[in-house]
């Protein structure tokens, strides 16, 4: 075998946490003769990485940012990989009584309204970015005593709302891997609103001219292509399936 | 190269826009790790002192554990200590979890092995004739201590320095057992690391300078006050 | 007041003290002697209860001490105190020095300060109080330590060779302060020296150690040496520049022996005697001492012989004299 | 404490299954953290050794700078190297970010304040007449160096822990610069952080316990060392 | 071989050190003298180039050396040694401090041991190379920093108070290696002491400091005391024990003062002269010193004098004698 050509993708800790890219990847670079080399971090982080051109490639979630990345010319073709879905977790005995409601907005409206604990992870992450977004359309403004902005992971969130027995916007990823080690349960799901689209771009070669550009749509291609969409649909943790690929529909 | 630039220019504006938020991080992460170095010198000064003066078994084996024990991750720290206070955790009922207290734990549980294993080595760089002499003058055995203690006073308080150093710059166990929460639990660092995860480097950065600025007024003051007690 | 019993110390399986019994009386001068290595560092350390011996007690004032409480020693400790042989400045002025047996005794600062006054005066350092210690020369240094004793007023003043680099002014200083201190203050000094005559002039009793056992005589005329058999059959004491001495020895090998100065009988003329051992010596040294008199002659060796004042002039001896050295093989003791 | 029992349980099935992810991760830390510690001890006992014994102006500040670097923490250490070695930094084209080269150098940078400072402290309390006794001897101003060194190694050789232990333990600035990428950067303390992050808090003990291991089995032998050459 | 011009030392705005011009000869033995913090120990230390003194010049065979380069000043500091007042032994065996000269110098592990048994034996401690130095009395301390001079077999040997805390027995054997290596090796050994009579003893030449400065005589009848003006106008030196002396000084107030023994006449009835200084003493010791005769007399306080042996014979003085001591006003020298 001739020595694997390095590929580096930053992407953020979910999407390497939730174990998906442990079965993605392996049959890619065994094809290609390509080791991907992940650097999981936040995902403000891993734009700024990418911005900067000390990676090849990145994996992110959070759409706003994204379009300012490709706009600024700093990331080229990107394509939409996969969703997954946002849900409310909550304390069983459900102070705000939003147990199976699927309007998230007006969950959120109660939660306030009940004057109960809510975590935000505070780390301009997409989920924070998704959770920021949720309060805005609910008209409201947090940031009083029952609001706790931690400025960590999606781990840690999970693990501060079940200790303080709060509200949390969570991705269903983390959820299924921190079910058993915290006293939450999934109260709201479902809504449109809590979709979760992940993308995946290109730096621009045209800027750094030592990224690997035809090894990262190798990479694009492979994960948008049938067989990468296939195991992204199969993947499952818990029984459950993670994410759901809508490159090719 | 441009994000320390931007980094000094933030840390100016910080510095001299004097936000609100920027003053009470800065004043908690003093505040614990203050708290968290005073008390591990409370405990660890005169504990490396008896493991240096006193023959006892295990002696060697207590040295080289105290040793090892510099080499505590911070997050395994904040982990131990985190499944001990959470709700879960045998003392649970307290509720220390993502308080000041348990950053404060933390930190001198991590400060602690520093102080002791510094202390031995100052203390093992004394002249043996301080002890007989104060002996010999009629000191108590406390007193002939504090006589050896004082001798070795600039390894000691070098001890402190260090201890300080690695607490009021850590990361994990605040983060794991603070939880870096707003406007209750965030420290310097942990807003540090916080802003990095954001890609914000520069404003990392920024915050940097401002722990280490702290830290030299600190060691100013320090300084000052040692060269003036001898 | 002090006595030990039964003394015995070890290091590294060397016995380097090993007394039956000693006493020091209140208000009284020993001197401590012996060669380099003889225990007399040791058995001060012991007695001061710095360091505890393997065996034996010690009484201060008929109370033993050794096994008592912590409290209780320091208590004693406190009325004792000792210059050390190679003493420890602390790092800091002299007048922390000084001040810190009394410090630690909490004595009010008046009090501190009169004591430091009159004891650096004492001891010929006035106004060296805010001195830095390793900005002294070495006999400044020495007398620092010796003022930082004297402060504290002890019952019982332990010094190591205390005037050991301390010029010849100073030592009359330190010699006075002994004297002073035993008259007005009733200490007892318990102090070593390699300098015999110092040893002589000042205290009360010589004790003479050697190897960590007492012995019973000066130790002017300690010689060092090898005993051997000659092809007469007999066995003599060999030492530097062949001088030979019939000597009375079960073993042989090298040896110390010693010669008492009042055990040689001096003649003009050689005398037919049983004593085996004659010689003939100039005298090279004439020092008066109290009603005796102390000559030193020249035999290849220099001996020191005492006679009293009247038969030095009956003899009409002088300096350059030639006089026949007279002593039985039972005067030379070995050790 | 749940997580603890759990840690320890799995210490041990780690250790006994010889796994071979896990040694490749203890080897390169050792790697990492004894290079960074080799280069900043051969740089800082110098420097320190010269701030000590030299007469210079600005030495006051020096020291308290270099107590000052104490503070550093590492994930500024980590964010400043990056913006150096970033592509787009000054020293972009060397390619160094992500490659264990990289930690090394930001394990250096946090190794070498605690060398010099400590070096310092212990030169600090030896005894002055070993100089002038080494000169007087006929030896040359270096072998009068390494003679106070030598007196002083006790000391020494505890900085040297204590930088071992902080660089070992640290994890913003391996994280930072390493990126903690499986199979080539991937160390005790970003894996530790990592599984942490993931919830798996009890494999995040066990590593901790391994990695205290390791440091035990270093002073051990270090300790050994020490015994025998003294 | 080693001499020294203009020498200037201040310490803290105190001249400390000030001497005009100093040699020292290939093979020759000469002793310091001085009361404690007189500069001795300065002195050596700037013979030693370890102190860099404030003014003047050091020449080494007549070359300079203080602004030299730093590789010369090693080369020429190589060729001497210097055994300090408190010396310090590296923590380790006995073995491997004496070793340290050698090793620097890079000597073969062969030379190393041979010499290294050599000078332990000729410091009479034989068989103690793997004594830890914590373990040594204070004697033997003092001999294990001797015999790691001796091992470099310099070609000047500073002794700061070789024998300060050495016993009898072994400071001869110290006098003798000193002796010994200059006859030998033609070492010029340069020693400090209180001890006057192993100056003399020892030294072709004796240099006497006082406060820093070199005074041409001997420190035998150097008296501390203060002039004073008395009710006749004229100024007089009283010292210890009320004895006056007339002298001739501009100032008053404490002093030193010292009076050459040579520079007294003995008598045994008071003579009208014009010396202004007369006193009734007794002879209280009598020590022979080559062809001279050294006599202690006690006139209140015991002064010094030196006659010849003729003289000494020919007066037919002896121990006790009654003489009268008579000295000029201007004997008495002021400092
Ligand atoms: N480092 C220093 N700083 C200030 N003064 C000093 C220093 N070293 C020595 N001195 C002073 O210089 C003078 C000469 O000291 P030195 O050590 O040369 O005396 P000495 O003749 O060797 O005395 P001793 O017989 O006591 O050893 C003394 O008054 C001493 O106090
Ligand atoms: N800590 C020790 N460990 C082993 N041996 C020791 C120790 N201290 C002293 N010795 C030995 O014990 C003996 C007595 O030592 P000590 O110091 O009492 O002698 P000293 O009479 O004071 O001699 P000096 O006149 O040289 O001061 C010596 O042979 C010495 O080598
Ligand atoms: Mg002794
Ligand atoms: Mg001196």
């Amino acid at each position: 075998y001739a020595e694997p050509i390095h590929l580096k993708l930053a992407t953020t800790t979910s999407t390497e946490n939730s174990g998906l890219l442990n079965i993605l990847l392996p049959p890619f670079e065994d094809l290609f003769n390509i080791k991907v080399d992940v650097i999981a971090v936040g995902t403000g982080a891993a734009i700024k990485l990418g911005e900067n051109g000390d990676v090849d490639i990145i994996l992110t979630h959070d759409p706003d940012a994204e379009d300012k990345f490709v706009q600024n010319g700093k990331g080229v073709n990107r394509r939409d990989v996969m969703y997954n879905d946002f849900i409310v977790l909550g304390p069983s005995n459900d102070p705000a009584k939003i147990k199976g409601m699927k309007n998230v907005v007006s969950a959120f409206t109660n939660i306030t309204n009940q004057q109960a604990f809510f975590v935000s992870r505070g780390d301009a992450s997409g989920t924070d970015q998704k959770e920021k977004s949720l309060w805005q359309m609910a008209n409201i403004k947090p940031g009083k005593e029952f609001y706790l902005e931690i400025g960590q992971g999606m781990g840690v969130a999970l693990q501060t709302a079940s200790e303080k027995q709060a509200y949390v916007l969570c991705d269903r990823g983390t959820f299924l891997a921190f079910k058993d080690k915290i006293e939450l349960e999934v109260l709201c799901e479902g809504d449109s609103l809590l979709a979760n689209p992940y993308s995946i771009i290109a730096v621009n070669p045209a800027l750094y001219s030592q990224v690997k550009y035809m090894e990262a749509m190798q990479l694009i291609a492979w994960v948008t292509s049938i067989e990468g969409q296939k195991i992204i649909r199969e993947y499952k943790k818990e029984g459950e399936i993670l994410f759901h690929p809508v490159a090719i529909k | 190269m441009d994000f320390i630039i931007e980094g000094i220019q933030k840390a100016f504006q910080l510095i001299f826009s004097l936000d609100r938020e920027i003053f009470s991080i800065v004043l908690l992460s003093l505040r614990v790790s203050l708290t968290a170095i005073v008390l591990s010198s409370l405990l660890g000064i005169p504990l490396g002192f008896l493991i240096t003066i006193k023959k006892f078994f295990g002696k060697k084996l207590t040295i080289i554990l105290m040793n090892t024990l510099l080499a505590f991750p911070t997050v395994v720290v904040g982990l131990m200590v985190y499944s001990l206070i959470s709700r879960r955790g045998p003392l649970g009922v307290f509720g220390l979890l993502f308080t000041p207290t348990a950053m404060v734990i933390g930190q001198f549980i991590l400060a602690i092995p520093i102080i002791i294993a510094l202390t031995h080595s100052a203390i093992q760089g004394i002249d043996k004739r301080v002890e007989k002499t104060a002996l010999t003058l009629g000191a108590t055995k406390l007193q002939s201590a504090w006589a050896i203690l004082k001798e070795a006073r600039y390894a000691i308080l070098e001890a402190i320095t260090t201890a300080f150093g690695r607490v009021i710059a850590e990361v994990g166990a605040a983060m794991m057992l603070g939880g870096n929460i707003k406007g209750s639990t965030r420290i310097m660092t942990t807003a540090i690391a916080l802003e990095t995860s954001k890609g914000e480097f520069g404003f990392g950065i920024a915050l940097g300078i401002i722990l280490l600025f702290i830290a030299l007024v600190i060691n100013i003051f320090h300084h000052y006050f040692q060269s003036r007690r001898v | 007041m002090l006595k030990v019993k039964n003394l015995k110390k070890k290091y590294n399986n060397k016995t380097v003290l090993d007394i039956d019994y000693l006493g020091f009386q209140e208000s009284k001068i020993y001197a401590i002697v012996g060669p380099n290595g003889s225990g007399k560092t040791t058995l001060l350390n012991i007695l001061n209860l710095l360091v505890k011996p393997d065996k034996g007690q010690i009484f201060f004032r008929d109370q033993e001490i050794i096994n008592n409480s912590n409290s209780k020693i320091l208590e004693i400790r406190r009325k004792m105190t000792l210059v050390d042989q190679d003493p420890f400045l602390f790092q800091s002025t002299v007048y922390s020095n000084v001040a810190y047996g009394l410090k630690v005794r909490s004595l009010s600062s008046i009090v501190q300060q009169n004591r430091i006054k009159n004891a650096l005066e004492m001891v010929g350092l006035p106004g060296f109080e805010n001195r830095k210690v390793d900005q002294l020369s070495g006999g400044e240094a020495q007398r620092v330590v010796i003022a930082r004793a004297l402060v504290i007023e002890p019952e019982i003043l332990f010094l190591d060779e205390p005037t050991a680099s301390i010029d010849q002014k100073n030592i009359a200083k330190v010699e006075k302060i002994i004297a002073k201190i035993r008259r007005e203050l009733r200490t007892t000094v318990i102090f070593t020296t390699h300098d015999l005559s110092q040893a002589y002039r000042l205290a009360d009793e010589v004790i003479s150690l050697l190897d960590g056992k007492m012995i019973k005589q000066v130790q002017e005329n300690l010689l060092w040496g090898e005993i051997v058999k000659e092809e007469d059959g007999l066995k003599r004491f060999k030492t530097i520049g062949n001088v030979k001495f019939a000597i009375v020895s079960e073993k042989i090998g090298p040896a110390y022996v010693s010669i008492d100065p009042t055990d040689i009988i001096l003649s003009y003329e050689p005398f037919q005697s049983s004593a085996r051992n004659s010689f003939l010596g100039k005298i090279v040294k004439i020092i008066e001492q109290n009603n005796l008199v102390k000559l030193e002659i020249d035999i290849g060796i220099p001996l020191v012989v005492i006679i009293t004042r009247e038969s030095f002039q009956d003899m009409n001896f002088n300096l350059g004299s030639k006089v026949y050295l007279t002593f039985k093989a039972s005067a030379v003791k070995l050790y």
